[in-house]
């Protein structure tokens, strides 16, 4: 393991931290704005980490997968849901199901289940990346806790945003970035899938006067 | 005064003569041994208790129902220890011809004292009294509603029909007694048709009879009879005494 | 199929027969299966309930032993101690519900229970003897089984028709309104008794032959090894033959309630009788019980061979003889219920003919019957269904724990005139009490619970998803399979 | 040779090309013409002929079909099947779509915007099934979705609204999960022969399979099957399901309970072939298996209590995905009996919702106890109704009676007696209580205002079409049928 592989796995490392962080701070923050920051941010760390990755492994790919992510996740999309929240209102994630402090222990948990769960992958990867990967295994299951845990549409959808960047991490540090053409397909979803998303919240505002999907209970049983 | 009210004492009579025929008094086997079997003898006893209780039912009054009633209740609470009986037997002998069980003891006279034996001889003796009418189960002397059951059923008929019922209920009695007599202690059967040996098997049937008749006259003459609801209870006694002979004549074999 | 079935596991097969005897025997209605019985049949007309309990309930059995015996090719003995034990119980219990019964049909209907419970006795008893390869004796029950399905389906379809035309007649089905009606319908008086005969298992009629057979291959039960195993005949006979007492006893009960004595109702009174149709076909079915009681020695061979080859059973059947005689390892026995009832027949001649030699005095003199001194007498003082089946019911009480209620409401001027007692009397229905109502309870119970799953709440419904993905990455880590684990 | 491949082209475009073609006309044509909605249901027929033909080169053990750049498309027997059930269904629903012929009571717009993306949807669908690469495959369902989420708004009542935000939400996550477990499969791959271009096709991951790694398999499966069993319903993940069939407008309910599960399904058994290869021991079958049981309780004691009857078919829709995962986990024999049971349930559900809408429409509510006396209000529709229930409840002589018995008989050859004694006695209170609920629909006196007579005449005719070919799969089973299940067995369980 020449020292260039040794810098690559130590950025590799710092990036996946950093994205993981921000997913962490976000858990932290109340207000919906600060949500929008913080998975800008994180998204920008996601778009640098490939970059880095492309960098190193000498596949070009993946700057244009960065360059796409920065369009996508740290431009329009963040830039819509700054809009989305200006329209429908409810700036503070009102109370949580689950409070700040146990939101981020809870996250703790998961980083740790995480490490636990994917002990086979870092086993089994010769690549110098692979100390990242269970901190996007982690960051898909904040992710996962956030749609969870946080009462406003938007905040789920932020939610998803967030366990998809968890899952493009993933497939960066795990395997250099998926065929590119599949990227492709998969960013043309998650846009659509936003898109529709936003469409909804729309919607619920409109017949529910909130966006407060508590209110969505109406069909049980 | 419908026509089964005519017909049953003929039929009850009928199917007691029967039965008379089939139970080996003074020879065994029978020639018609094989027409019926023990159990054939029974069903038949309770063809005919089923006619009478009908021609009790007929007249309409109080007492034929009562007497029905009550008759059809001992009869059927008796049949299983009488199955049981005759399961004992028919384990000694390997079939429930009576022939067959004559012989069987007869071939095998230690069998006569072994437990199973001597149980199941004692339940059939509560059953017969239970069957015939005896005391503690029916008090044929009686008249008193509370106390009567065959009395009840025969209570409309007179003449010939009651003649015919008393007759058959006399018979059902030396049937029974006969049973006890030679399928337990099958001593002075004949087993061949000469003159000589019938003989003796009339003497011995006679002795034997006059032995239970006198058991039973003894017994009538300590005991009272027994409260209806009490009856079960009596003929639980011989069921229980009646399984205990077959299990012990199962695990002894 | 029977390939397929040599090559099952054990733990397949005793679940394919356990399902198998849940299915059909709630087609039987064998005891706790039976409850839709007595409610199915009586509300059927008259001729649809015979044909149901005549061929329908049978269909169970076929299955039965079509699945046990042929399919499977008999098993370890706990099958047949199940089947005998379902037996034993239902034909018990199905008799003494019957014996509370006061609706003729429900009455009919609880018997088919009953016989379904003697019909298993004989299979029953016969797979316990399959298992232990004592094949004559596993023949002789099969045909004992079988030979009573045909004769219950003879006279109960008979019986269904004899209330049918009685309904027809009285337009009701409650026995304590009729009464009288032998004189009113003699065919169908004398059809309904030669089927209450037969049912009663009485000779020289059809239903005492098969119940003998069952004796019979029950008798056989010494032959069996395990001490433990062949107690379970003795205490099977028992309970056979309580059941056919208490059968005689419930149908001299219908029979004499419905058709003797004086008519309890001016239905009963006004009833006239069966159309000629149904005359016709109860006069059918009464000859063909009369036959089956009669030549059973042209039945059995003819059983014998149907069973043979089933579950590896020979062609063994009892000698085919005017006399129905057995020649079976430890019981041979035999009776010839056709001799028995020349042989009655002619004692019968002879009484006759006796009392006409002996000149006995024929002038008939019909009297008033006696009820201590009243003076004439009415309907009401005839002896009920009720009061006939009280002391049985007595008897019981364990088990119908009947509840009562007396309301006396005097007359208001005085306490010592009594102006009405009304007394009413129910059995309890044990198993819809104790057995049916839980299980519906448990599942609603739990449908309940479930239903809370859907709660409304998308963020549960998130939950359980994230729940499911830990828990199965978690067993992904560390848990085997249990599919390479083979029951 | 030439033009052979032309007509293999011919045959995937003529599958995939006239959705895109009718979604297209869709959303130029405007406002919407009833002209529209016939085109599209007749350019439907020829995706299905497509299919057909696909089937029977399949049955006629032709080998897979691959087509495109980077062999994009590819077709073996299994995909086969899966076009044939998706285009049949889609063709019967183009067939029995609003404003086709039929009066409605959704405005043009509406019915625009229906037309536009019902046909995305079975685009995407038909791309799903034909797809090679795995990916591919996971981009087609993610875009179901989308699409299938837009639909189920369509008239923009509070609960459609609710309905579509739970189903986006949860099928979200969890096909964002399946695609988590694809870049496992991927990165296993990766790890084991380093990055290539098609490495996610089928057909290569199968043929390296055998060298991966089972742990890390493992957990990829886990991730696809929690992700494609959301898709699917697969019990604990189905919660989404009783509230979109319910509040979807009836020929999307039918298309999603008949086609998109069987596509999830074929998803699922896509990986598991993998997996297997992958993972020596019997893991996957396992996880089938409790997942399948836990289906079938919730479902069987959902169905008891259940007051809609949409949401009755929903959750004897989530019964049915516990039954053909269990046929999943049970070897090649219940693989057959899986499949064929997709078939059955797949001609039964898309007939059912189409019936419950018309239901809906006479009756003006989805409650079962506001439904009563169907049998006089509609005969054909309530005799119909009733005989598509009887066949969803397992009775002969349907489809689904058959291929339950040769599930069941599987599992017995598979020595899961007791597993499966679980399964029938839930079956039975599924059983019981569909027919309780039927009977209260059936009989009884309709409610004075219901006008007698049929909604729509000439719909009954199609569906008649269908019920018929349920009970003749019950009757037989047709060969050229048995020989592509037969061949897809043989795929399955190499």
């Amino acid at each position: 393991m020449n020292v260039n592989d040794m810098l690559f796995a130590q950025l590799a490392t710092l990036g996946s931290s950093l994205v993981l962080l921000f997913g962490i701070a976000l858990l932290w923050r109340r207000s919906l704005s600060a949500y929008v920051r913080a998975f800008r941010w994180q998204s920008l760390a996601l778009a640098l980490t490939f970059a880095l990755i492309g960098y190193f492994s000498h596949n070009h790919e993946l700057y244009i997968v960065a360059i796409i992510l920065v369009v996508l996740k740290v431009i329009i999309i963040p830039g819509y849901l700054t809009r989305l929240y200006e329209r429908v209102g409810g700036r503070r994630e009102a109370q949580p199901y689950v409070n700040i402090v146990t939101s981020l222990i809870v996250a703790g948990l998961l980083v740790s289940l995480s490490y636990a769960i994917t002990r086979p992958l870092v086993m089994v990867s010769k690549l110098p990346t692979r100390n990242g990967i269970p901190l996007a295994v982690g960051l898909i299951l904040i992710g996962i806790f956030v749609i969870i845990s946080r009462r406003k549409a938007l905040s789920q959808i932020i939610g998803f945003l967030v366990l998809e960047n968890g899952i493009a991490l993933l497939a960066a540090l795990g395997t250099y970035g998926i065929p590119l053409i599949v990227e492709l397909g998969v960013f043309l979803d998650v846009l659509m899938g936003f898109l529709v998303m936003q469409i909804l919240v729309y919607q619920i505002k409109d017949t529910f006067e909130s966006i407060d999907v508590e209110h969505l209970s109406q069909l049980k049983h | 005064m419908v026509w089964l009210f005519r017909f049953a004492p003929y039929l009850i009579f009928a199917t007691t003569v029967a039965v008379t025929m089939l139970t080996p008094l003074v020879a065994a086997p029978l020639p018609f041994d094989a027409v019926g079997d023990l159990l054939t003898v029974v069903y038949l006893m309770l063809l005919g208790t089923f006619f009478l209780a009908l021609a009790g039912l007929d007249p309409g009054t109080a007492f034929g129902g009562m007497g029905a009633s009550r008759e059809m209740t001992v009869a059927a609470i008796a049949e299983p220890t009488i199955a049981l009986a005759i399961f004992g037997l028919a384990v000694g002998a390997g079939s429930t011809n009576l022939g067959q069980i004559v012989a069987q003891t007869l071939s095998h006279p230690g069998a006569v004292i072994n437990p199973g034996h001597l149980l199941g001889f004692a339940a059939l003796f509560i059953v017969t009294l239970a069957e015939t009418g005896r005391l503690p189960v029916d008090n044929p002397a009686t008249h008193l509603e509370l106390t009567m059951i065959h009395e009840a059923m025969a209570l409309e008929y007179s003449g010939r029909y009651l003649a015919l019922i008393e007759w058959a209920a006399g018979l059902k009695l030396l049937v029974f007694f006969s049973l006890l007599a030679n399928l337990f202690l099958p001593w002075g059967v004949a087993t061949t048709l000469t003159p000589g040996a019938l003989a003796i098997a009339v003497i011995a049937l006679i002795v034997k009879l006059a032995a239970l008749g006198l058991a039973v006259a003894l017994i009538e003459t300590r005991i009272a009879k027994l409260r209806l609801f009490r009856v079960p209870e009596l003929l639980g006694v011989s069921f229980v005494l009646a399984l205990l002979s077959v299990t012990s004549s199962f695990l002894l074999r | 199929m029977r390939l397929n079935a040599a090559a099952l596991s054990s733990g397949s097969r005793n679940v394919i027969f356990v399902l198998a005897l849940f299915g059909f025997g709630s087609k039987a209605g064998i005891v706790p299966l039976h409850v839709w019985l007595p409610m199915a049949h009586p509300v059927a007309p008259s001729h649809v309930s015979a044909l149901m309990s005549g061929v329908v309930i049978k269909m169970g059995i076929y299955g039965l032993v079509r699945v046990t015996l042929d399919l499977l090719g008999g098993g370890p003995v706990w099958w047949g101690g199940v089947v005998l034990g379902a037996g034993a119980l239902s034909a018990l219990l199905g008799v003494l519900y019957a014996l509370m019964e006061h609706d003729l049909k429900r009455l009919l209907a609880y018997h088919s229970v009953e016989n379904i419970g003697i019909i298993l006795i004989g299979i029953g008893s016969g797979l316990i003897f399959h298992s232990y390869g004592l094949t004559s004796l596993a023949a002789l029950g099969f045909i004992g089984g079988l030979y009573h399905t045909l004769n219950h389906a003879s006279f109960k379809g008979l019986l269904f028709l004899g209330a049918g035309s009685v309904l027809h007649a009285t337009h009701t089905r409650n026995m304590e309104e009729m009464g009288g009606l032998i004189k009113r319908m003699p065919v169908t008086a004398l059809c309904f008794l030669i089927g209450a005969i037969a049912i009663s298992g009485l000779p020289p009629l059809n239903g005492f032959v098969s119940e003998w057979l069952v004796f019979q291959s029950l008798l056989g039960g010494f032959n069996i090894p395990k001490p433990e195993v062949a107690v379970m005949m003795p205490i099977a006979v028992g309970m056979l033959a309580l059941t056919s007492g208490l059968a005689a006893a419930c149908f001299v009960k219908a029979f004499g309630i419905t058709f003797l004595a004086i008519p309890r109702s001016r239905e009963a009174e006004q009833a006239s009788e069966a159309p000629l149709s149904m005359r016709v076909g109860m006069a059918i079915l009464a000859l063909a019980c009369i036959a089956l009681g009669l030549a059973p020695f042209i039945v059995v061979p003819a059983l014998g061979r149907v069973l043979a080859g089933l579950g590896g059973l020979p062609d063994t059947h009892p000698a085919f003889t005017l006399e129905l005689s057995l020649a079976t390892p430890g019981s041979a026995s035999s009776v010839s219920p056709a001799l028995l009832a020349v042989g009655s027949l002619i004692t019968l001649g002879l009484i006759l003919l006796a009392l006409r030699v002996l000149r006995a005095n024929r002038k008939l003199r019909v009297g008033d019957s006696w009820g201590c001194g009243r003076i004439g007498q009415t309907p009401r003082m005839e002896y009920t269904a009720t009061s006939f089946a009280e002391p049985l019911r007595r008897v019981f009480a364990e088990l119908y724990r009947p509840t009562k209620e007396l309301t006396i409401d005097f007359h208001p001027g005085s306490k010592y005139f009594v102006q009405s007692i009304e007394y009413k009397s129910e059995i309890t229905p044990w198993f819809e009490k104790y057995v049916y109502e839980p299980c519906l309870w448990l599942v609603r119970l739990l449908a309940a619970n479930v239903r809370r799953l859907q709660s409304g709440s998308l963020h549960l419904y998130l939950v359980y998803v994230a729940i499911a993905l830990v828990i199965l990455l978690l067993s992904a880590r560390w848990c085997g399979s249990f599919a390479s684990r083979r029951i | 040779m030439i033009h052979w491949e032309l007509i293999e082209r011919m045959k995937f475009l003529l599958l995939l090309l006239p959705s895109f073609v009718s979604a297209l006309g869709a959303y130029l044509v405007r406002p919407y013409r009833a002209m529209v909605g016939w085109l599209n249901a007749l350019l439907s027929l020829l995706s299905l002929g497509a299919a057909l033909a696909f089937a029977s080169h399949a049955a006629h053990g032709g080998e897979a079909l691959v087509f495109g750049p980077g062999e994009l498309l590819r077709a073996d027997s299994l995909s086969a099947l899966l076009m044939v059930c998706v285009a049949a269904a889609s063709t019967l629903t183009l067939f029995l779509s609003p404003g086709v012929g039929t009066e409605t009571n959704y405005m043009q717009a509406q019915l625009r915007r229906y037309q536009l993306l019902i046909n995305l949807f079975i685009f995407s669908m038909l791309l799903a099934v034909s797809a090679n690469s795995v990916a591919i495959m996971w981009v087609a369902l993610e875009a179901t979705t989308i699409f299938s989420a837009l639909l189920i708004t369509l008239t923009r009542s509070k609960t459609s609204v609710e309905a579509s935000w739970k189903y986006i939400l949860i099928s979200s996550v969890g096909i964002a999960l399946a695609f988590a477990g694809t870049v496992l499969g991927y990165f296993d791959f990766v790890a084991l022969t380093g990055r290539a271009e098609n490495a996610l096709n089928w057909p290569v991951l199968l043929q390296n399979a055998p060298a991966m790694h089972p742990e890390v398999m493992k957990l990829a499966f886990v991730f696809l099957l929690v992700g494609y069993g959301t898709k699917a319903g697969i019990a604990p993940m189905h919660t989404w399901k009783p509230d979109a069939y319910g509040e979807a407008p009836p020929p999307l309910a039918a298309l999603m309970s008949s086609s998109l599960f069987a596509v999830a399904i074929y998803a699922i058994l896509r990986w598991k072939v993998v997996a297997d290869a992958a993972i020596k021991d019997h893991y996957t079958d396992s996880l089938l298996l409790a997942l399948g049981l836990a289906s079938l309780a919730i479902a069987a004691f959902s169905v008891v209590l259940s007051r809609n009857y949409k949401r009755m078919l929903a959750y004897s829709s989530v019964e049915h995905t516990g039954l053909i995962c269990f046929g999943l986990g049970l070897g090649a024999a219940g693989v057959f009996a899986a499949l064929l049971h997709l078939v059955n349930h797949t001609t039964a559900k898309s007939l059912m919702f189409f019936l419950a809408g018309d239901i809906e429409r006479k009756y003006g509510s989805s409650a079962i106890k506001q439904a009563p006396g169907l049998l006089k209000a509609a005969p054909w529709t309530g005799g119909l109704f009733a005989a598509g229930l009887l066949a969803l409840a397992g009775l002969p002589p349907f489809g689904l009676f058959i291929s339950e018995f040769a599930l069941f008989r599987a599992g017995f050859a598979q020595h899961h007696p007791w597993l499966m004694g679980a399964a029938l006695l839930l079956l039975l209170v599924v059983f019981v209580s569909l027919i309780t609920h039927l009977n209260r629909m059936l009989y009884g006196d309709a409610p004075a205002e219901i006008a007698v007579g049929e909604t729509v005449g000439w719909r009954v005719a199609p569906m008649l079409l269908g019920l018929l070919v349920l009970v003749a799969l019950g009757l037989t089973l047709p060969a050229p049928l048995e020989t592509l299940l037969n061949q897809i067995v043989r795929i399955v369980s190499r």
